[in-house]
């Protein structure tokens, strides 16, 4: 068998790399940040701005906070096979929960963490619950629950409620340096999630049920259990999002998460960095790049002052065609 | 370092009145007795100023000085939009847009859309007040939400806010027309004095929990509770045009006729007139806005309406302060626009033929440059 | 069509509710103003099995209608005479919808979800680049006779749901439903058996697209312009075809249950509105009801199909 | 060691097992038999606690365990290598062999230890060929079951239950499994062995038990029976010869012929095949059987060379060209599973747009049992399955019908029937390729044998060689 086997092997280069390497679409999203910066850089030095100004920087990074918590959780749904819709109205409920909490007392803080993690954890079990023992198309199931969440926040809500103390405000709009606190609490969620997918056992069995379930469940995974705890940890994140977005708005809102659009604007930026929509292939390194990708397009467009039509059509055409070139990549590969 | 702002002021709405069973249901957490006394006030007011240009009248002006504020030309505006995403708010755009091409002295103009995301605008007035504006000018996406940013953006720039206000005095003006209170009462008056005693309402209602239009019902609740009408329903329309024709259908179907037909916001209000001609039933009473399909409708079917305005000409309002304060003039704290009401006496005048359907009348653009192209009419 | 029976047991029963509350329901003017109210969605949801079964997702139907109504607003602007170039260019632009999101998610081999995401976005992006964000001209009143108007007391919606139900259902008998089936089941065996699959996924594509244009008509012309008529109608079309118990993923189940879920979920909507449950608790209701229903689908499946095999 | 009594199971409220005994000690090694569909496998998925069972129970060592879930079968010592083979294509091997029990070191997965000893199970199984940090996605089918062989042995189970572990493999790796299974019997584990190839199971079983329809026909002891009598047991019945005979007349005329064709894979292919004739491919795995099969047929069509009638580009020139593919792999190539007998069986003629036949006819000519067209594939038999893949291609009567791996995974009894139906179709002027790995079948069927190394044609021998004249062509370096 040897000898008719010419097979290309790995060798004995460093495990690290080797990793790095193997996840390639995410490589390409990081090319193609870089090009989009050199791009904006040259676009601003035209325009007499200046890309890499700190205003600039600490904006793209305020901005992309959010939705990169969110995306980080959507990557551990996503790779597990399975999907979550209902994050954006998860994010206006958990704002909500925090801000009404809270009620603009310091002393209400830890109380009101814990009961957005409780609330949002408990959605994620549903979600998993009904993805798993009732067998619905994540699609449907998280749809599903989203249309519920609408319909609790509709029934109590007609507004913006609550107030956040402004000791929980540092959270939204302190920084250290050019770094702001927001970006720091993603990039803490980005590499847990990272630790959680490459180092535990949870993150290797989430890429071995997301890459077929029944080879999962037949070599001794339990596969339910990691498809819910996918779930759980996507509806945290989303609730952690509901936190800061609650601490930049200084109250809860309603419609702060689907205004954000943090349902399809989060898959779209797993899918941009290159994390197989069908699950069991990816990261969180591209989703990271995914997200910042999106924000660094957004800062150009601001500065070109496109108007927001014409941002649709771009956002549009990158995702097709980020797809189409992984898609080819796969297949020449 | 902290971007963030100073403390806020948040006044949390209160105010509700007791009401015998109309149909009209519980009155709105958005009530607020004194602010609806003092638009009942301001719509009987005499606005200063000339009336051939309303955007720069003011009702009850409490002026401000802005000496502090001037300096010497050329000036960079800023501009933080919440939205485009409906055609109210893109026919302010352009107006906007047209008012500023106007002022040689204004050299750049920055605008930045939030597209309806409160976290974005917040982050887009940020990078405003980095950008060297001479003035910056909101119109805010939520009430509540904004506040923080714009407090921010006080110390450092002259803040005009517009449309939607924000809960801190820290803007300079804060210009709005008359507002919902006024819209809502002018409609239910005009029921009231059209639709005989006992008639049967149908309140049509875009939706819950938005400040602007919960202020609009409240105002028709207040007046349909003194009156004699029954309200027989309180629908909400989402604003699609195909569920409010369901709606009215379905009430025309459970109560063989309905005697007039209240209605928060115009953009669907062809839609249930349209209800009425389907279901071979003679269009009674009711309010629109000063769109044209509205207005075309109106004077083609010859209906008994009213149309209340909130006027999209508030747009050219913040321009306008903006140089003020920057050249040390005064202006009011908070200024009042007039919001006239469209009725069968000045129908004819607010009719633009060309001019697109959803186009609202009362842009004030007429005498801008490009008009009517720009707003994509044809002459 | 055994596999199907449980979506009209329910169909039937929320029309028997219905007619409880309502008794005048059943009576041929306001049963069929009914049916005139489900026609675009039934219509968009016959479109959207195609794509559905053939394994695929098409996300783009909603903003696609959006924009042929503002499209044909723009261009008819009132007039008589546009009116059926209008209406063919709109056909024409539902095929080409549905050929671009086909050929890309089939050549360039996309996912469709982000294939039909991203004409969704470019779609709603375009058309009001093109119309400055809000639509312009009007549609002429023979525009909007299709969708409002009606042949002695049958709506012609009615009329046209009925042709697009017999042309899908003869679609699907025909060697083409058999094919597009066959791709969606596996379309390695498919292909291998000289299935063109790429061409059959786009011509289901092509067919959602179609079904998305007619329904514009319909809706431009029951309600009149406006810049979201089409907004959610993607959810709602593939809920649809879900409760009728087609399988996400492709391979399973029949247009007229898909079609049967599309009334059923018109039905919901006229019961919940029926009994006061409107405004907040509606999607509430909706969102359990929809889980429920895909859910008992998938328990009683094995029973269903112990009995195709005893 | 092992007792399980009186199992019972039912898919679907059709009878699967009904009321099955087997046991096995320390150190034998029990082979199950039995015709596709007897059981077998889901005897072992109830042993490795992937089903439970309706009725009856299981002992290990005397003691009573039910199974909720794979895990707790390999808790119990219970390692199970699936006919279907059960690797995430997209993971490393180590991560492969270690799913579902990676080691972890102060709550992190030890990826150094995880890659030592699946390295180390490796070469115990002498396999130098790839390593532990692989992709699965790069490997041979034949190296993938080296995977699976390794992720059962890792469990340190003490029972082995291999299903038809050697369906995959070539004759010189199914000589290092036999001696593998004599190792774990060695060191006192049971393995339970399943194959359709008789001749593993008298060289490596102490015990037979036969299955059929679900209940047990006999055990017994491995020496006292003989081949004949083990298939009268499992078919019920006699067959009298393995193969039917080879046609009497000459074959005709050459209803396809190539010249230099070669492509990635392949390289200066000749070969002619002529109506009525059966010619048989034989190669090591990996020599490119599959590839020669797909490019004849335009799958993955030739670049080069000439071919007549026509040199197909596409699977659809090829079937318009009258040439038809069975595939190596049916339920992944070849069937739609959820779908009935009858749209399986018309899927070529549909999507050729020509003529339907009369589907009840077809469905007994391929001997279908029953012959009912509403049927979900799915729930067919291996051999079943197979006959509606070729009722599929007899529906437009293709003038080449190429086989690969016909039989696999096919028990004698429909083997027979798909044998006899080969002959039938080449006595029809059909002219038919038939790539199979089981030599013994290749022989009996082919008119002559063509012998690939490399991609390349490396001789041809005529009907009745032995099966080391072919051994020779195919291996010689
Ligand atoms: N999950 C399942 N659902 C329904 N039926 C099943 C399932 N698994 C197996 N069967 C049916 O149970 C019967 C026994 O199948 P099993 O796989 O145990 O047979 P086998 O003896 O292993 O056959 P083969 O030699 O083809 O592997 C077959 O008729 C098969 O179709
Ligand atoms: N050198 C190689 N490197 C990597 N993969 C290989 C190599 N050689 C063969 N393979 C893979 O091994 C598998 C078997 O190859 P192929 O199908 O050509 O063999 P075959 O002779 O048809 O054998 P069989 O039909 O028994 O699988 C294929 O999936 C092929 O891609
Ligand atoms: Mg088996
Ligand atoms: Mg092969």
């Amino acid at each position: 068998m040897t000898q008719q086997l010419k097979l290309r092997r790995g060798g004995a280069e460093g495990s690290f790399l080797r990793r790095l390497s193997a996840d390639r679409p995410a490589r390409a999203v990081y090319v193609a940040l870089a090009l989009l910066i050199v791009l904006g850089w040259l676009l601003f030095a035209l325009d007499g701005g200046r890309f890499l100004s700190q205003e600039n920087i600490v904006g793209i990074q305020q901005r992309s906070a959010a939705l990169g918590i969110v995306a980080v959780g959507q990557t551990l749904v996503i790779l597990a096979g399975s999907l979550d819709l209902s994050v954006a109205y998860l994010i206006s409920l958990t704002s909500l929960v925090a801000a009404e909490i809270m009620a603009g007392a310091d002393g209400g803080v830890p109380a009101a963490v814990a009961a957005v993690l409780a609330v949002s954890a408990t959605v994620g079990l549903v979600n998993g619950l009904i993805v798993t023992r009732l067998r619905v198309h994540a699609f449907i199931a998280t749809l599903g629950v989203a249309l519920i969440i609408r319909g609790a926040l509709d029934e109590r809500y007609d507004g913006p409620a609550g107030s956040v103390p402004e000791s929980f405000q540092h959270l939204g709009y302190d920084r250290i340096g050019p770094i702001p606190v927001s970006a720091l609490l993603w990039a803490a969620v980005a590499a847990s999630a990272w630790l959680l997918l490459s180092r535990t056992r949870l993150g290797y069995r989430i890429y071995a049920v997301g890459g077929d379930a029944e080879v999962a469940r037949l070599s001794g995974v339990r596969t339910e259990r990691v498809v819910i705890a996918a779930h759980v940890l996507c509806s945290v994140c989303a609730g952690i999002a509901g936190l800061l977005l609650a601490s930049r708005l200084g109250a809860g809102a309603p419609t702060v998460g689907t205004d954000g659009g943090y349902d399809l604007e989060s898959i779209a930026a797993v899918v941009l960095g290159g994390t197989a929509l069908a699950g069991g292939r990816g990261g969180v390194a591209g989703t990271v790049g995914g997200v910042l990708l999106l924000a660094v397009l957004d800062s150009i467009f601001n500065q070109l002052e496109v108007n927001s039509f014409a941002k649709d059509v771009v956002r549009g055409v990158v995702l097709v065609a980020a797809l189409a070139i992984y898609a080819r990549r796969r297949r020449t590969t | 370092t902290s971007d963030k702002p100073g403390p806020s002021a948040s006044a949390a709405p209160a105010g509700s009145t007791g009401s015998e069973d109309k149909g009209t249901g519980a009155q709105s957490k958005f009530f607020v007795q004194a602010d609806y006394d003092a638009q009942m006030a301001m719509r009987r007011a005499q606005p200063t100023g000339s009336p051939d240009k309303p955007w720069e009248q003011s009702i009850d002006p409490q002026f401000v000085d802005t000496a502090k504020y001037k300096k010497a030309g050329p000036y960079h505006l800023c501009f933080s939009n919440a939205a485009v995403n409906n055609p109210w708010r893109q026919v302010g755009w352009k107006t906007m847009q047209a008012e500023v091409a106007l002022h040689k002295e204004i050299t750049k103009f920055t605008a930045l859309d939030a597209e309806g995301k409160d976290d974005k605008q917040i982050s887009d007035i940020a990078e405003l007040t980095g950008k060297g504006c001479d003035a910056l000018i909101v119109s805010p996406n939520t009430t509540a939400t904004l506040t923080p940013a714009v407090s921010g953006a006080c110390p450092k720039v002259p803040v005009i806010v517009f449309d939607r206000g924000v809960q801190t005095d820290c803007p300079v003006t804060f210009i709005k027309p008359i507002g919902g209170y006024a819209f809502g009462a002018a409609a239910a008056e005009f029921l009231i004095d059209k639709v005989p005693p006992g008639g049967k309402i149908l309140a049509l209602r875009i939706l819950p929990g938005v400040d602007v239009l919960e202020t609009r019902w409240s105002a028709a609740k207040v007046a349909f509770d003194k009156s004699d009408l029954k309200v027989v329903g309180v629908e909400f329309t989402d604003g699609d045009a195909a569920k409010t024709k369901s709606v009215v259908s379905d009430y025309i179907q459970r109560y063989g006729k309905i005697d007039g037909v209240w209605m928060d916001a115009g953009a669907t209000a062809v839609a249930a007139v349209e209800a009425f001609e389907d279901a071979g039933q003679p269009v009674p009473p009711i309010n629109g806005e000063d769109q044209q399909d509205f207005l075309k409708k109106w004077s083609d079917a010859k209906l008994t309406a009213v149309a209340p305005t909130y006027p999209t000409y508030q747009w050219r309002t913040p321009v306008i302060a903006a140089l003020k304060i920057l050249k040390g003039e005064q202006v009011p704290k908070v200024w009042n626009l007039p919001q006239p009401t469209i009725t069968q006496e000045n129908l004819a005048t607010y009719l633009k033929p060309g001019m697109p359907p959803l186009h609202y009348a009362l842009c004030g653009c007429e005498n801008l440059p490009g008009y009517p192209q720009k707003w994509g009419g044809t002459s | 069509m055994r596999r199907a029976l449980p979506i009209f047991v329910v169909l039937a029963g929320l029309l028997v509710a219905i007619a409880i509350a309502n008794p005048y329901f059943l009576e041929p003017p306001a049963f069929l103003a009914f049916v005139k109210r489900a026609a675009p969605l039934v219509i968009l949801a016959a479109g959207q099995y195609f794509v559905i079964v053939s394994g695929e997702f098409d996300l783009s139907v909603g903003s696609l209608i959006t924009a042929e109504v503002v499209i044909a607003a723009r261009l008819i602007d009132g007039s008589a005479a546009a009116t059926w170039p209008v209406l063919a260019l709109l056909i024409v632009l539902g095929l080409l919808t549905g050929l671009v999101n086909g050929t890309v998610t089939t050549l360039l081999r996309v996912p469709s979800f982000i294939t039909t995401l991203g004409m969704l976005l470019i779609l709603s992006g375009a058309i009001f680049l093109w119309t400055g964000g809000a639509p312009r001209g009007a549609l002429s009143p023979q525009f909007r006779e299709l969708g409002r108007g009606s042949l002695g007391p049958v709506p012609w919606s009615v009329l046209i749901l009925a042709a697009v139900a017999a042309a899908a259902i003869c679609a699907m008998r025909a060697g083409f439903g058999h094919t597009l089936i066959a791709a969606g089941d596996n379309d390695r065996a498919a292909a291998l058996s000289g299935v063109r699959v790429a061409r059959v996924r786009t011509v289901a594509f092509m067919i959602s697209g179609l079904s998305a244009a007619v329904a514009a008509i319909l809706l431009g012309g029951f309600a009149g312009v406006s810049a979201q008529v089409g907004q959610g109608l993607e959810f709602q079309a593939i809920t649809a075809v879900v409760l009728g118990g087609v399988a996400l993923g492709g391979g399973r189940g029949s247009v007229v249950a898909a079609m049967a879920g599309a009334f059923t979920l018109e039905a919901l909507f006229t019961l919940l509105n029926l009994y006061g449950i409107s405004g907040a608790v509606e999607p509430a209701v909706q969102g359990v009801i929809i889980i429920a229903a895909v859910a008992l689908g998938a328990v009683s499946l094995p029973r269903r199909r112990a009995a195709a095999a005893s | 060691m092992l007792r399980m009594t009186g199992i019972g199971k039912s898919f679907l409220g059709v009878r699967v097992l009904d009321g099955v005994d087997l046991e096995a000690s320390a150190g034998e090694v029990h082979a199950v038999v039995g015709e596709n569909g007897a059981g077998k496998s889901t005897l072992m998925k109830i042993l490795a606690g992937v089903h439970t069972p309706d009725e009856g129970t299981i002992e290990i060592d005397g003691r009573s365990v039910a199974f909720g879930h794979p895990i707790e079968a390999q808790r119990a010592g219970v390692a199970i290598i699936y006919q279907e083979l059960t690797l995430l294509p997209e993971r490393t091997v180590a991560e492969n062999v270690f799913l579902g029990r990676e080691p972890v070191r102060r709550g992190l997965v030890d990826r150094a230890a995880m890659e030592s000893a699946t390295g180390e199970l490796l070469s115990s199984l002498g396999e130098e060929s790839f390593g532990p940090r692989d992709l699965v996605r790069r490997l041979s089918v034949a190296q993938q079951q080296v995977v699976e062989i390794a992720k059962a042995l890792s469990l340190n189970a003490r029972i082995v239950v291999m299903d038809e572990p050697t369906a995959a493999l070539a004759d010189h790796e199914v000589e290092l499994l036999y001696t593998l299974v004599r190792r774990l019997t060695g060191r006192g584990i049971a393995v339970l062995y399943i194959s359709h190839r008789l001749p593993e199971i008298f060289e490596l079983a102490d015990r037979i038990t036969v299955l059929k329809d679900g209940a047990r026909v006999t055990t017994a002891e491995a020496s006292s029976l003989d081949t004949a009598t083990l298939v009268r047991l499992m078919v019920g019945r006699e067959l009298d010869s393995y193969y039917p005979p080879r046609a009497a007349e000459p074959p005709g005329e050459v209803m396809l012929s190539v010249r230099g064709g070669g492509n990635a894979r392949l390289h200066g292919i000749d070969l002619d095949l002529r109506a009525g004739e059966i010619v048989g491919v034989a190669g090591l795995q990996g020599s490119g059987r599959t590839e020669l099969a797909k490019a004849l047929f335009g799958a993955e069509p030739f670049t080069s060379g000439e071919m007549t009638p026509c040199r197909p580009r596409s699977v659809r020139e090829g079937i318009a060209a009258g040439i038809g593919l069975v595939t190596e792999d049916r339920k992944a190539e070849g069937l739609l599973l959820n779908q009935h007998v009858r749209d399986n069986a018309l899927l070529v003629a549909r999507a050729a747009g020509t003529r339907r036949p009369g589907i009840e006819r077809l469905l007994e000519r391929v001997r279908l049992t029953p012959p009912r067209p509403t049927q979900e594939v799915r729930l067919l038999s291996g051999g079943n399955q197979q006959k509606v893949v070729l009722a599929k291609w007899m529906t437009v009567a293709p003038r080449v019908l190429l086989f690969d791996e016909p039989t696999r995974g096919v028990d004698v009894g429909a083997k027979a029937v798909i044998h006899e139906l080969m002959r039938e179709l080449a006595r029809d002027g059909t002219a038919i390729l038939m790539i199979s790995s089981e030599l013994p079948e290749l022989i009996g069927m082919s008119d002559r044998i063509l012998v690939l190394r490399d991609g390349r044609i490396a001789g041809e021998l005529p009907a009745g060689a032995t099966e080391e004249a072919v051994m020779h062509l195919a291996a010689a370096s």
